[in-house]
């Protein structure tokens, strides 16, 4: 038998992903359910504060993005619950590859299953909320830099509760106030875009944000998560 | 290179430091507090704009000084919990959590009594209120979170990480939130534009800073002290301790 | 403890102090484990066993003292350690949602096994047959041997099991600790937790460390 | 002395409300967090204590039955 052991960084980011790519399509509520929850939210706006289109247009990006935020930290609840509890969170700590790719292969994963449904399907709520036809490009765009800055973001809440029972509303506590730079910029891109003003100062900012979290955050969950198995 | 630490990192030895400087941050911070307080309530003179409703400011700005440097003290402890494996510095700062999220509460509400006379509004959404709030939020979730945890030695290192991911965030929460402020100005009116501040309202205004300072010492020191004991209830030296309070 | 590999030190648990919510589990417990070591962890329940084993592979933090791994605290050579270790601990770390065979796969890759022959290593550990079977459908025994099966195929010289016979049979059991005793000959080491006594492992080779809870 | 009476003290050019208020809640919670944290500590040792009494209370009971059985 062969047993020579060879690292590689990449198969072990690619296996991780695959994994749990696998994993979720057996689970299919497991995506459909955030999805569903920002398509709710989203139509309760309208009934809540009346069907005034102008009214509607004006508070669409906040809209979408708050609900994008909120559907976001439920879905990333989940993240590592299942691998803490039956173990397979522990393996991958003592795997010798390093636990940062492997959380971020995690964090990909889940952005893949949760996130991006969550931008295909924003133009059609735009849609619904009467936004400007100038802004939906920058709705894209900006849920499409923020997105994966929340997953990352918000790993870092959940891998510090995950091995507590109490996780929902201490999650929110924790990685809600994290969020709001992304908030703030996204919307006001939008809001520009409506506008026909230039935005890609904005965008900038949120892609230097995505780039900010891509490398700091995932130090952050794997030394978050050491703590929470410990 | 963290070998010199090693005699201060006995939980015995931090807890004797402790009581050997209590004393001094105690006395001293509450001396310069009280003449503070009193030469700026009655001595300062009145502010020629804003009348005597100003004085609030003997207590707001150093609690909002205050705020921010026990938060950078607490993520700065917990950085050093986290690499050099402290116990102790994980513990300071979860002492020091709550003692800023009072600070910041004070913050929050004088910032708010002193804005109805002068904006005709309790809250408004300037920036700084705004960061300010967001500060309480992030304590509060520290807080929170080492509560959450059965074992307070898991439990320090956990809000402990949370606390430098914070730290790194403030800049970033407290940039967006000016930005966002001045994006959608228009309501407010500025008074907080900097007016040539006499020696006779500056001396108070220094003293209180110092006092709150010296003061929140004393008391995180006291909290410490309080967190050594109930971490350390299986050594001897502490049930010696108990067992004396017991007797007495 | 007269074998010759002996000299060949392989973990040192120094000084370690356990404390779990105010209360001491073990104060200030130093032994070191030799290749060619099978050790047992003894104790009764709550004494502290797996949260022994949880420090020495690093998963937790001792309170006090350190644990080296070729007299290097584990921290410092973390690499080199983790490639040298397997832990199986209480919960198995096998994915229900997932196959036997792609549970035992992803493992492998995780700690560089490429191209290894799945279904012998399944064989060894009496799977033939389960092999696409998801591990969520297996028996509880199955499910153990799942994770077990991993220890046909490493390099790891530390094996760091937490009781690795729970809901196998006495043949299972046999056949393990044959595979420990080859294990241990060939420099490897073994520590583990049992409730069972071993039957197939001689007293003289096996070591023991008695953790007793600590009344005062 | 800013002021001329103690009635104009108090009412601070008409802020009155304001500026007591401020002050009030401000040295009521350090108040009540000095409190706390005095006697965090005693209540901490209170804790230990009683608990090292109890477990000497259980060992007494295990050495009463073990000499009966004997």
């Amino acid at each position: 038998m062969d047993k020579s052991n060879q690292l590689s960084y990449c198969r072990g980011f690619f296996t991780v992903l695959k994994r749990d790519v696998a994993i979720a399509l057996r689970q299919r509520g497991d995506i459909f359910n955030p999805l569903l929850f920002f398509i709710m939210v989203i139509t309760l706006f309208p009934l809540g504060i009346g069907p005034e289109p102008n009214t509607l247009a004006r508070i669409a990006p906040g809209i979408i993005w708050v609900a994008a935020l909120l559907s976001a930290m439920l879905s990333l609840e989940r993240l590592f619950k299942a691998d803490f509890n039956d173990g397979t969170l522990e393996q991958m700590l003592l795997s010798p590859q390093p636990l940062t790719i492997l959380v971020l292969a995690k964090v990909l994963a889940h952005w893949i299953l949760t996130g991006l449904p969550l931008v295909l399907i924003s133009p059609l709520l735009a849609l619904l909320l009467n936004l400007d036809h100038q802004a939906y490009l920058a709705l894209v765009l900006t849920l499409l830099l923020g997105t994966p800055v929340l997953s990352l973001l918000g790993a870092i809440g959940v891998a510090l509760t995950v091995g507590l029972n109490k996780g929902g509303v201490l999650l929110s506590l924790l990685i809600l106030p994290l969020y709001i730079p992304i908030l703030i910029f996204a919307t006001s891109a939008i809001d520009a875009a409506g506008m026909s003003l230039p935005y890609d100062g904005q965008l900038a900012i949120i892609a230097a944000m995505l780039a900010g979290s891509l490398t700091m955050a995932p130090f952050a969950i794997g030394a978050a998560l050491k703590v929470s198995t410990n | 290179m963290w070998k010199w630490l090693h005699p201060y990192a006995s939980p015995e030895k931090a807890y004797q430091l402790s009581t050997t400087l209590f004393p001094w941050f105690a006395v001293l911070g509450f001396s310069l507090t009280l003449i503070g307080t009193i030469w700026g309530l009655m001595f300062a003179p009145t502010d020629y704009q804003q009348g005597d409703s100003y004085r609030i400011i003997f207590i707001h700005v150093p609690a909002a000084s205050m705020s921010m440097s026990v938060y950078v003290g607490m993520a700065i402890a917990s950085f050093i919990g986290m690499v050099w494996q402290l116990k102790l510095a994980d513990w300071s700062a979860a002492a020091m959590a709550p003692v800023g999220a009072v600070m910041t509460f004070i913050a929050l509400i004088t910032g708010s009594f002193w804005g109805k006379p002068m904006w005709g509004a309790w809250w408004v959404w300037d920036a700084r209120l705004t960061s300010e709030l967001i500060l309480l939020f992030l304590y509060l979730g520290v807080i929170a979170l080492y509560a959450s945890f059965e074992d307070k030695v898991v439990a320090a290192r956990a809000a402990g990480i949370l606390a430098i991911v914070g730290v790194i965030n403030i800049p970033i929460i407290k940039y967006s939130v000016d930005w966002w402020n001045s994006l959608h100005q228009g309501s407010t009116i500025k008074i907080t534009e900097k007016s040539a501040i006499t020696n006779d309202m500056l001396y108070p205004l220094l003293m209180n800073i110092f006092g709150f300072g010296l003061l929140i010492g004393a008391i995180v020191i006291m909290r410490f002290k309080a967190e050594i004991i109930a971490r350390s209830g299986m050594r001897p030296w502490v049930k010696t301790m108990a067992l004396e309070g017991e007797n007495k | 403890m007269s074998q010759p590999v002996s000299t060949n030190v392989l973990l040192t648990a120094d000084n370690l102090t356990c404390i779990r919510e105010e209360r001491v589990l073990f104060d200030e417990l130093s032994f070191s484990v030799n290749a060619g070591d099978i050790i047992q962890i003894e104790g009764p329940n709550g004494a502290g066993k797996t949260s022994l084993l949880r420090i020495l592979t690093g998963l937790s933090r001792p309170y006090d003292g350190r644990v080296c791994f070729q007299n290097q605290p584990i921290d410092q050579v973390s690499d080199e350690f983790r490639q040298a270790l397997l832990y199986l601990g209480h919960k198995a770390g096998v994915k229900p949602e997932l196959t036997a065979k792609k549970n035992l796969e992803v493992h492998l890759t995780l700690n560089g096994y490429e191209n290894a022959d799945l279904l012998a290593i399944l064989s060894e550990v009496n799977l033939s047959g389960f092999e696409d079977s998801l591990a969520g459908h297996l028996s509880a025994g199955q499910h153990r041997r799942t994770s077990l099966a991993r220890l046909w195929h490493t390099n790891a010289k530390i094996w760091i099991l937490d009781e690795p016979f729970t809901a196998i049979d006495k043949r299972g059991v046999e056949h393990l600790e044959n595979k420990f005793l080859k294990h241990a000959d060939q420099g490897g080491c073994v520590i583990l937790t049992s409730h069972q006594d071993l039957s197939v492992i001689p007293a003289e080779r096996l070591k023991t460390i008695r953790l007793d809870a600590q009344e005062d | 002395m800013q002021f001329d009476s103690l009635q104009a003290f108090f009412n601070m050019g008409g802020y009155g409300f304001f500026v007591w208020c401020s002050y009030g809640i401000t040295f009521g919670s350090i108040g009540i967090l000095i409190y706390l944290s005095a006697t965090q500590e005693k209540r901490n040792l209170k804790h230990i204590a009683d608990k090292l009494k109890r477990d000497e209370r259980l060992k007494a009971i295990r050495r009463n039955k073990n000499e009966s059985k004997a």
